[in-house]
């Protein structure tokens, strides 16, 4: 984003677009737009510098909601499209906004390979574990034995864990949220919009027409909700009475507290260079009906596409002085006739 | 020197033989120096789609054929004069080819039953009468060649062997008296790092030239006279490359930086490769998981503000086809490159084609026009590529520039063109910075009244913040749409748009040749051009009135195309497919167009197009 | 029943309202009563792309039409004679389409000046005289539903004014005498485990149908006689159903089964959830990660010794293009299915349109033909899925089967057929099983005389191991080859094969009409069926002479086509794209076909027919 | 793979098309088809219940050497044509052979796919790091910084680790072998063949053209390779004398056995349910230039996609009688006329 001298006076109404939002009444996709509206001031920079990209879902319809730069692409597409803008644009801050069939369905590809490569995006993906836009399809994240209008004898396959899959990709930002656990949400988009490089944050977002109810089992209920901070002992429950502990076998095991005292669990380093704890931390709820982590699994530096590439360009121009087109075609074995 | 050097006007050899035998080297470097004589020249190089089949097996065969002349000639030569085959297989592979007379210089060292076996020669070609009809040159190439190196330390008989295709490009060297110098440096140069390996090319090279020299073998060599070329500043160029200069001159001229997603794919792979070369151009090259997102990365880099391009060939093209169409719903500027080669499917990858018309102009879901444009020579590729960046730019609009494999890969001399006689596209790739909206806010999705493109705003301008995106959108505001009237006019405007460049690109001119109004018109497209023009010389030759055109614009067509095929009782479209152009003349012209159609993954010998125009001839007389 | 009932022969009513209002449910159930009746019908549900946009706004009002008759009609009507607006918006969106002293039939609680704002009326329409030419029926809807349930239990009143959709559909039912039984035996099954709703559904529609039996507002009912329809057993069906069926009949019919390979898209996903259902069939449904790997799974299946087929709409068929071409190279039975809707790019998801044909015929790369075939009415699609079935078992080939949004949701009355008169293709799919070399080996590209098709040898059948792809493959051993002469070959015998099939399909039939010979034929294709054929039926009724005729086959065309086209003086095609069929006739035939090409994502109304027809008979005479 | 009465008799011969090998002399390509000819015999089950899929690239070649049922399909697209021949042919024995281009590129939207759904697929990926039919473009699996036709200034983009990506995406079988260890690739081919599901192997393979040597640091060398053995202790070095071990922070380190102890070394278990342990154990080497994992990473069995979609059928007819075509399209609410 570039450095503006003034200080950010953007507010949420700054940027409200003038379109009507035709997300149906109750849907949580109007929370997580409302806390985007809030968020996106606080990190400073001008309007016009920010671009939102979708791809096709009722999430996708997203930048249109916000008065912005934004592109409403195709299916599936939306971080390819993005990368081409924060590659070439590197004074953009480019956000994506993407469901879990746009991110992880047709768009799969597209997703591991901008976290593999560490373009500069944010990519917030709205896990509702259904196809909201189609009406009501199983999706790669949906539970096995999910019945739906495409599977009515129960789904067979296997869901993904985004987490795990954005791990394995070499993300190098990672989170979960929900979509009305307002400042949880707000400091994990936060943190994800400051991050150089690729973030990807899944929310868990309630599609109340096709998948009612799917987080509920999470959503606000600490039994269940662990909630992962950097450089703390991964506590959680009413009164953070249980934990996550570490067997001698290399397995995470929930513990309580009491009984084991707090020195034996595990301190949650999301700044690791190895991806490989926040990979268990990831398999503890492989459905939200176990504990499941909540917050920054990953948070590590590594080189941006963008600048990189940037640099070699800078480079190339600083040993070489900048292009010279006649120089270029006329090649070194020419000769005149 | 002291034998004697015969003058003759034009010559074709053809250099064959293993992928792993490095012939398409020895023949680049026998083409520069060709070049560098200022001889006019076509080049023609044709290699199997594995990088190496077993070695002396028939599929393994790669070969060069170069055709140069003392004027100016449009194709790579029908038949060669000289084959020069390193072994069995590529005897046998290219015998076919030859018109009796023809001389071949076979590297006598690889005729060994082993590899006869391997090319699956029954007997001994040259021992039962089939090499009859031509002129055979047996020389001991590999043997030559680790003789000559015998100094050379730190080398084993396996690499010294490596060196014999430079034992045969010195001996052609000499044979046409070409100049050594060129070479010779360009040894050192490239082998500068490894300086035996440098000597021992450079050994075998000179042991080459030395043998025609001083053997009794040859008696005479041959001069090739330079041509007379219109002057100027020339260089040899391929396809690829000049579509590369091409789009780099093009964002130069348009004052932008050029962006290129691609995934690699033969025959196009070249450009992605030459222009990560040209970074001090600024120019940013993301080679991308697949060709969806290649396009996808350019197309977001154009609504950033770059020249957005993307290349590929066929398969690739029907990849990005659904982003193609999100490319003409939102309407930003857009260069598609497609190098052909032959299809369906995975089809002759390594060989040329020009069947992809129909997916250019038809190829997406609903009602999705574009400008389409093609080359015809491997120097017209940079032009080319020009003018589908003017067009783009001008009409906010994803354009397709086709080529395809012949282009790709063969070379010719090019005029370089003077820098500042380029297009200045700086106009048409202006952002808009300004609201254009009654009330001062922004519509994205006004019209230029002339060309009827939109504004394109790029972030980071304060003021013009916009969506856009792949549903309808209202007229002028850009807002999603349903409403079915709109809808109508979008799909007519959009048609209206492309339409429009008809009368913003030229005439079609026809060259009419002398002597007595012809009645038959030949018309080309694309990589057609040099073997359909040199047929059009042959035939006037010949006695006929024949006229002659080539399309560059293949939608929408010059304005006066419609005219232009009224003038002729007959009208033959030539094209290595089984007749797209023709069918698109027929839809728009009602006009009964004739097609001569060949699919073998080969450019048109002038020889079959003489012959076709000849038959036309018969007809239009028949008729009369 | 006190009232009296006038007898009338048809009847267009429309259902408008919000997305959540349940629009969609009424009108499919009032078309159920009314098939029940034996009317004929044909229906055009019309929503939004969003699942439910917000109350009371314009982009959300989701509409249903529905004709009917005492006779055999082919549109969904024209301009309704009643509209039942369920709020200010859907009377907005809506009133623009009624002719003069048409009915509209308000919810009047729903005109609350919050609601106005939100339809974007600066006025009550009820007041400032918008409404003067038609006849409004203002009822008080949703108080009247809460009055009706106020004894049902354990709803609040949020819940009880969702019923307000059945109240406006007894009321409809009153109004056009639809017997009541069958819809309150559809409410028991469909709310079984929740007997509260039900209860309150019930007494909602017996609410309105009391309303307009017992309240002065209405003096009349109506009533619309059975249709005279050709005697057999019917049944209600929309195109997707009918698609559906079909692919089931074609497994069964061919003793293969059914392997769908899709991912869901607009309007084409309830072909994939209705074959989900019939697993009892065999039937087994991918729901792949996308369209790519839809196709891909289900040429897998193909390979396999499946019937292969993949459901899907314009921008998943671009998404295939790249598979389709293998299919082609490959030579394997398939299905492509396009459920055809407004583009280019995402476009108009709900909406119909048939912009995609070039795409069908020409959207790959290479020359890759394959068969093309477009089903007429909802019914047909279930006769056109067999078609489909029957030309890629027997040909051995790919085949696009064209459908459209229009068709997908749209209802008519269907005579089931008898299953043993449907096609037996178990001959067309039989499962090579021997060796057919010369030499006793297998060759997979031997192809068959009558049909060019090539052996279909399945895994798992000892002794025909082979191996398939997309390079390019030589006659009969379906090697890779790189020969010139055989990729022209194969070029041209893929051609062939698809060319033959003219002589596998019937003849055009044309329609002529009684009385002097006509010198117009109006020529459709796809879901235009029914516009067209009511307009020319309009035509005839106003004393014009007018032939008729409809393609199924769309590559390649019937033999006859061309003998046709010269009979007529003019040829008319509407379309609902820019000309696309049009553009293919004429490249084809030569003949200066006319169009008449309106792109709204709605049907043709019988009314611009019947004016594009005058028109083109004006012409005609002038040109006499 | 249907049963057979007879013992199998097939022999690598009876698998060796007559097609000539179009490889280039030295590739490593030769060695996997050698083994993965000798291999096949070995599992039993009749010739014409093989199936080899393939996408683009050299590797993709392979199907046309066996003589077998094949498929040489299009670029990435492989285990999507595969799923669709398992899914709906149980009885088979499919194959994909890919390479690092096809499967991880192009392909790997279908690749993470088949791999979740658990289809019943040998894949082999072989991982030259390199394209090597388009002639030696950089891959996704090549070294950050690797200067290649495309990326004359190194490239910019970080590579993934093919059994990281595959764990991520619920793969119940992984490993990791090398193209001229023969013995091994044996082993862990057969052991893949053998599994139900997907099996996913990467096999590094020698491309002595355009990326020669790539692995001569792993290859052979005992010091470089971590020998995966289900149940014991992780050692590797010349005589076993190093070894992995966990520390409670959760990280892997390598230790000397002498000074640690060897009861102070991981023991391996692939079959374990949760992946976190097998996930850490691929991020050893992240190129193959530390100590390399190599062998069966996880092992684990979870219901095939193939054989739930039969079950499901099955179940279906059982419950209601096959399917009466008459009864289906006259449906419920049909009249006469
Ligand atoms: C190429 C293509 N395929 C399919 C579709 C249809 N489609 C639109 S949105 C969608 C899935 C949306 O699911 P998700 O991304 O989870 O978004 P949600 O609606 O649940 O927010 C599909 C399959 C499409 N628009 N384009
Ligand atoms: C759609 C498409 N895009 C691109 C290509 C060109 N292509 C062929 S193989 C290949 C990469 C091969 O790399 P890999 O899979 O690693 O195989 P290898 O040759 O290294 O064994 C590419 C890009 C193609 N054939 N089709
Ligand atoms: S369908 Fe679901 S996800 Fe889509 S807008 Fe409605 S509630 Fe939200
Ligand atoms: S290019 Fe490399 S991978 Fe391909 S065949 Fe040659 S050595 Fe093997
Ligand atoms: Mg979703
Ligand atoms: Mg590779």
């Amino acid at each position: 984003m570039s450095q503006t001298t003034e200080l950010p006076t953007l507010t949420k109404k700054d940027l409200t677009s003038d379109q009507e939002v035709r997300w149906c009444p109750g849907c949580g996709d109007y929370a997580i737009l409302s806390t985007v509206q809030s968020v996106v001031p606080e990190l400073g920079g001008p309007r016009e510098d920010l671009v939102f990209v979708s791809g096709i879902g009722c999430s996708s319809r997203f930048p249109y909601y916000m008065d912005t730069y934004g592109v409403h692409s195709i299916h599936g597409r939306a971080p390819a499209i993005a990368s081409g803008i924060s590659a070439s644009r590197p004074d953009l801050k480019v956000f994506v906004m993407t469901g879990d069939g746009d991110a992880l369905s047709i768009g799969g590809n597209h997703l591991i390979h901008a976290l593999r490569r560490n373009v500069n995006l944010t990519i917030v993906m709205f896990n509702n574990q259904i196809y909201g836009l189609t009406k009501g399809q199983y999706s790669p994240t949906s539970e096995l034995g999910k019945i739906t209008k495409s599977t009515p004898a129960g789904s067979v396959d296997h869901p993904f864990n985004p987490v795990s899959v954005a791990l394995g990709a070499e993300a190098s930002f990672v989170a979960r949220s929900i979509d009305n656990e307002r400042a949880h949400l707000s400091e994990v988009l936060r943190r994800a919009a400051e991050h150089e490089g690729t973030a990807f944050v899944e929310v868990y977002q309630n599609c109340n027409i096709f998948n009612d109810g799917a987080f509920d089992a999470v959503r606000g209920n600490k039994e269940q909700q662990i909630r992962l901070e950097h450089g703390e002992p991964i506590r959680f429950g009413a009164d953070g009475e249980r934990g996550v502990a570490l067997a001698g076998t290399g397995e995470l095991t929930l513990v309580d507290v009491a009984a084991v005292g707090e020195d034996a669990l595990l301190v949650h380093d999301a700044h690791r260079e190895d991806p490989g704890l926040a990979f268990m931390l990831s398999r503890l709820a492989h459905t939200p009906t176990g504990p499941t982590p909540i917050g920054i699994f990953r948070e590590v530096s590594r080189p941006v596409y963008g600048q990189a590439l940037q640099a070699q360009i800078d480079d190339a121009i600083a040993r070489r002085g900048p292009g010279d087109l006649a120089e270029l075609i006329t090649g070194r074995d020419s000769w005149e006739v | 020197m002291t034998k004697t050097a015969e003058k003759v006007d034009t010559v074709t050899i053809r250099f064959a033989g293993d992928s792993g035998d490095g012939m398409q080297l020895t023949g680049t470097r026998f083409t520069s120096a060709t070049a560098a004589i200022g001889n006019d020249l076509a080049t023609l190089p044709d290699f199997p789609a594995e990088i190496r089949a077993p070695a002396g097996s028939l599929p393994g065969v790669s070969g060069f054929q170069l055709h140069f002349a003392d004027h100016d000639i449009l194709t790579p030569g029908d038949d060669p004069d000289v084959l020069v085959a390193m072994n069995p297989a590529a005897l046998k592979a290219n015998l076919g080819d030859l018109a009796p007379g023809a001389t071949v210089i076979l590297n006598a060292d690889a005729f060994t039953s082993q590899n006869l076996k391997k090319a699956r020669y029954a007997a001994d070609p040259r021992e039962d009468g089939s090499l009859e009809q031509v002129r055979v040159v047996e020389v001991p190439i590999t043997t030559l060649t680790v003789g000559a190196l015998e100094d050379v330390p730190d080398l084993n008989k396996k690499q010294k062997q490596r060196a014999k295709n430079m034992f045969a490009l010195g001996l052609m060297s000499w044979m046409y008296s070409r100049p050594t110098a060129p070479t010779l440096e360009w040894l050192r140069e490239k082998f500068a790092s490894q300086p035996t390996v440098a000597e021992a090319n450079i050994a075998a090279f000179e042991a080459g030239w030395n043998y025609g020299e001083t053997t009794e073998v040859f008696d005479h060599r041959y001069e090739v006279a330079p041509a007379q070329l219109p002057s100027g500043r020339y260089r040899q160029i391929t396809g690829n490359l000049a579509l590369s200069y091409g789009l780099v001159a093009a964002a130069d001229r348009a004052g932008l930086r050029l962006f290129l997603g691609g995934y690699p794919i033969t025959p196009a792979s070249d450009v992605l490769h030459e222009l990560a070369r040209h970074k001090s151009f600024g120019v940013q090259t993301f080679q991308a998981e697949d060709e969806i997102a290649g396009i996808g990365t350019a197309l977001g880099a154009s609504f950033a503000g770059q020249l957005g391009a993307t290349v590929t060939s066929g398969p690739g093209i029907a990849l990005k086809a659904e982003t193609i169409g999100l490319a003409i719903a939102v309407e930003l500027p857009l260069l598609v490159l497609n190098v052909q080669r032959g299809g369906p499917s995975t089809g002759l990858p390594t060989k040329t084609e020009q069947a992809d018309l129909f997916q250019a102009v038809f190829g997406r879901n609903g009602e999705a026009p574009l400008p389409v444009i093609a080359a015809a020579t491997p120097g017209d590729c940079f032009h080319t590529a020009i003018e589908g960046a003017r067009l783009a730019l001008r009409y906010r609009t994803p354009v397709i520039v086709l080529s395809d494999g012949y282009l790709a890969n063969g070379a010719e001399p090019w005029r370089v063109p003077d820098v500042d006689d380029l297009p200045d596209l700086r106009d048409d790739a202006a952002f808009t910075t300004e609201p254009n909206g009654p009330d001062g806010e922004f519509l994205p999705f006004l019209r230029d009244e002339a060309t009827l493109g939109r504004p394109w705003a790029v972030p980071g301008t304060p003021g013009l913040e916009h969506r856009i995106g792949g549903l309808e959108k209202a007229e002028g505001t850009g807002n999603i749409s349903y409403d079915p009237d709109n809808h109508h006019r979008m799909t007519e405007l959009r048609q209206a748009k492309v339409d429009r460049i008809a009368d913003d690109i030229p005439p079609l001119e026809v060259d009419e040749g002398e002597g007595p109004g012809p009645r038959l018109l030949v018309l080309g497209w694309g990589s057609t051009y040099g073997p359909v023009a040199a047929a059009v010389r042959a035939a006037r030759r010949e006695g006929h009135a024949v006229a002659h055109a080539h399309l560059r614009h293949l939608n929408p067509f010059p304005a006066n195309l419609g005219e232009v095929l009224a003038r002729y009782d007959r009208v033959l479209v030539p094209e290595m497919n089984l007749g797209q152009l023709r069918t698109l003349l027929r839809a728009r012209y009602l006009v009964d167009v004739q097609g001569y159609n060949r699919v073998r993954g080969l450019p048109f010998t002038t020889r079959e197009l003489v012959e076709a125009i000849a038959a036309q001839l018969t007809d239009v007389d028949a008729d009369r």
